[in-house]
């Protein structure tokens, strides 16, 4: 049923957009915690859109990581610090002018790569693209396997410059 | 010197693993449930089936009492509305052309008297001071009502909960006690 | 019309426009982050997009690797403002102006 | 069933799906009153006491000699429990964050519920398999799921604008990272011997194989203290310490929020339960009988769906009991246990079975 797919489609973009907007723009309130929310939804139907692409366990570690730690960890520095309402004076109009006019032109850019992208084929046939994690190991683990080395020793090195960084008597 | 130097020696590895905390633990929690439920060792009393035995001194709520001819004892002194802590006793004294006591050897008998049971912290400071003993704490700790007013209890209230005390009569125990050190084995002068 | 790789893109590059808009307009650190998190999310989603459209799992293999990093780099990132925000008391940009003459 | 064949397979699986989801979400809600129930009485006789025994309705009167025994076991209080959080006065205090007030029992109860969507709960039903979704990324689906469930206490903490909790939520985020790490690490072993992400592939290996809970005790250990701490239960409830913080999180919240976030921690309980009896208790087979390969066969169906909830139920009891044998750990002993005991042990657990496998 693709009809069905592409209404999916259109609800988790919709979603994503909506949510998005709200995270970074909303009319309503400019309350971190809110903002960061608003994020977690945007993941959530990020993960929903991944899932439509068939990358099943990116849709999970999608959640897992994203949704589950890394917004959680915003979360908690924003209850730790105490941060208050951001206050709306602040916010100056030539800033704003500006950084739409920027943020507008960069959006044109994109659409028009976009849209003279080459369409491609929904692929799902060959067993390469239907989002078996197996497959991705594979891929993973013999193309990929220095990279996934150095990853993690980036891992360990921001886990001790985090540690290092968060000493509160660090000479 | 009496102090006690309590062992806080470092916990050894066996101890580190709680291994022991939690088999202490399990021993102690399956003791109890097999007592409770096959041998019916449960300590909970069956409330409105199984009554508390009150103990003797207990102080439950005040209640006026009648002498043993059925007659009012209290005659309107107001000793207790005065040293009552929370404020919760209200006499109404007869006034002039109140009714009289209905009881030969007392002048007057309260209109109304009323104890807010609400108020009252069950002191017994009322009883303490009641020269006709007309007032006691009984044993009832089951005051319960649906309504702040329905809690404030009146005189009619009052002398039905309270009854009749036949065997405490004015002054009676005190002459006893009077006797009693009368007959005392010390020598005076 | 079919849902294709093009209405993929459009939609990431829409969350990357807000995700930009979000660290240019807002002024809190925290919002800012959030913004950045949001960019790497939209560059996640157009990666999946071609790589479902391509029939390759390269894509999927590298969001993998970003989502890996941005999980060090908010750690890491997080980290900064907390050290700035026990110096400063502040989280809002325009109050950290050492280097500002 | 003959009419049923007449529609089309679309039609059929939305139409059995929907009909899985109400089952398992009605036996979940009921697991849910009942596991209260079960909580009060098993900590009723644990401290020689008797428990809810007074609830009876009406009609009990009607039955002869099994109805005061029902009563006594307290049957009915789940009901009477569920009318009170209902009728009671839903009090929002006027000092807090309202939307997130309002919506943080809601996100707490929707991850707990959602997790059982891919627990294989019995093996077939007819031609029906006994799993809302059968998805290949199964566990890693309930672990995403699962690691959401900390919004709710956290943004109820926020919400509730008051110091006690938030210290609740504050502590419950750092507790539900740590141990969530603890938590997935433990199950990698699995994996590397499953070769699969399928809760049915695991549940099938181990009915091949034998449980997992003999080949991997030590993941088996490190996934149930986890699981405590996952789920807030003793010893490990630090987020609601009922001495120090009165509540935590839920200490300004009444009536059916409140009861909102009592049904997210058993359906919680449930979910692990669940999991536990799946990665390492053999899910619905029961070795040494006929029950240990799916079968076609309505009775040996509802056979299976009979074991596997008796071995949640198990658990659950194993759940409530500890709640009472340890006493509540300190913030930084949580910390340490979960740091530097069972993150290291887990990793050396899976290099170890990884040697193994590849050998």
């Amino acid at each position: 049923m693709p009809q069905f797919t592409d209404l999916l489609f259109f609800a988790f973009a919709g979603m994503a957009l909506l949510f998005g907007f709200l995270t970074v723009a909303n009319p309503v309130s400019r309350n971190p915690v809110t903002s960061a929310m608003f994020l977690v939804l945007t993941i959530i139907s990020l993960a929903g859109l991944y899932l439509l692409l068939h990358a099943f366990f990116l849709a999970a570690v999608q959640v897992l990581v994203y949704a589950g730690a890394v917004m959680v960890l915003f979360l908690f520095v924003i209850m730790l610090l105490d941060i208050k309402e951001e206050e709306r004076r602040r916010l100056k109009t030539f800033t704003v002018g500006v950084g739409s006019v920027a943020v507008a032109a960069l959006l044109g850019i994109l659409t028009v790569s976009a849209l003279s992208a080459k369409p491609g084929s929904p692929a799902g046939q060959t067993r390469l693209a239907i989002g078996d994690t197996a497959e991705l190991g594979k891929v993973l683990f013999n193309h990929w396997l220095l990279p996934f080395e150095i990853l993690s020793v980036l891992l360990l090195v921001a886990m001790v410059g985090v540690i290092l960084l968060s000493k509160k008597d660090l000479k | 010197m009496s102090t006690k130097v309590v062992d806080r020696s470092p916990l050894t590895f066996y101890e580190r693993t709680y291994l022991p905390a939690i088999l202490g633990g399990l021993k102690v929690t399956a003791k109890h449930f097999a007592d409770t439920v096959f041998k019916g060792k449960s300590v909970t009393m069956q409330y409105p089936e199984e009554r508390w035995v009150v103990p003797e001194g207990y102080r439950g709520a005040p209640y006026l009492v009648k002498d043993q001819e059925g007659a009012t004892k209290c005659v309107s002194c107001q000793l207790c509305e005065f040293v009552c802590p929370p404020k919760a006793i209200r006499i109404t004294p007869p006034g002039a052309e109140g009714q009289p006591a209905d009881r030969h050897n007392a002048e007057k008998m309260p209109k109304e008297f009323e104890i807010n049971m609400l108020r009252c912290i069950f002191c017994g400071m009322c009883q303490e001071v009641c020269p006709e003993e007309a007032i006691f704490l009984q044993k009832d700790y089951s005051l319960t009502g649906e309504s702040r007013s329905e809690m404030v209890f009146n005189k009619e209230k009052l002398l039905k909960l309270g009854g009749t005390h036949a065997g405490i009569q004015k002054w009676k125990h005190k002459l006893e006690e009077a006797e009693t050190q009368e007959t005392f084995p010390v020598q005076t002068r | 019309m079919n849902v294709g790789l093009q209405h993929y893109l459009i939609v990431s590059g829409l969350l990357f426009s807000l995700g930009l808009l979000g660290v240019v307009v807002r002024r809190n650190l925290l919002v800012i982050f959030m913004g950045l998190e949001l960019m790497l999310n939209a560059a996640n989603l157009s990666l999946v997009a071609f790589s479902r459209y391509n029939a390759n799992l390269d894509g999927q293999v590298m969001v993998f690797f970003i989502i890996t990093v941005a999980a060090a780099e908010v750690a890491v990132g997080l980290a900064l403002i907390v050290a700035l925000y026990r110096k400063r008391q502040t989280a809002h940009v325009e109050d950290l102006t050492t280097l500002k003459l | 069933m003959e009419s049923l064949q007449y529609l089309s397979p679309t039609t059929q699986f939305v139409l059995f799906s929907a009909l899985k989801i109400l089952v398992v979400f009605g036996v979940v809600m009921t697991g849910v009153a009942y596991a209260v129930l079960v909580e009060r009485k098993v900590s009723a006789w644990i401290q020689d006491r008797v428990g809810p025994n007074r609830t009876s309705p009406f009609f009990v009167d009607y039955i002869p000699v099994i109805g005061p025994f029902l009563v006594r076991l307290g049957i009915f209080q789940p009901m009477a429990d569920g009318l009170k959080f209902m009728l009671k006065e839903d009090f929002t205090p006027s000092y807090v964050r309202k939307i997130y007030f309002w919506l943080a029992p809601a996100i707490t109860v929707v991850p707990a519920l959602m997790t059982v969507a891919v627990i294989p709960f019995g093996s077939t039903l007819g031609s029906e398999k006994m799993v809302i979704a059968d998805l290949n990324v199964g566990i890693l689906y309930t672990f995403g799921i699962v690691s959401l469930g900390v919004y709710g206490i956290v943004l109820a903490g926020y919400a509730s604008n008051s110091k006690y909790p938030f210290l609740g939520g504050i502590r419950s985020s750092a507790q539900m990272i740590s141990y969530e790490i603890a938590m997935g690490l433990s199950v990698v072993p699995i994996f590397l011997l499953t070769e699969s992400l399928n809760l049915g592939d695991i549940v099938k290996y181990q009915a091949d194989h034998g449980w997992m809970i003999l080949k991997q005790p030590v993941a088996f250990v490190i996934f149930l203290i986890a699981a405590f701490a996952e789920t807030n239960r003793l010893p490990f409830d630090l987020p609601e310490s009922e001495t120090e913080l009165v509540g935590g999180y839920h200490t300004e919240y009444s009536s059916m929020k409140f009861a909102l976030f009592f049904l997210g921690e058993y359906a919680n309980m449930i979910a692990s339960s669940a999991m536990m009896v799946t990665l390492f208790c053999g899910g619905w087979t029961l070795p040494g009988t006929l029950l240990s390969t799916p079968s076609s066969s309505l009775l040996v169906g509802l056979l299976h769906i009979g074991v596997f909830l008796s071995k949640m139920a198990v658990f659950m009891i194993v759940f409530i009991w500890v709640r009472w044998m340890l006493p509540r750990f300190r913030y930084d002993q949580l910390m340490d246990i979960g740091w530097r005991r069972f993150i290291p042990v887990a990793l050396a657990n899976i290099l170890l079975t990884a040697v193994v496998v590849a050998l």
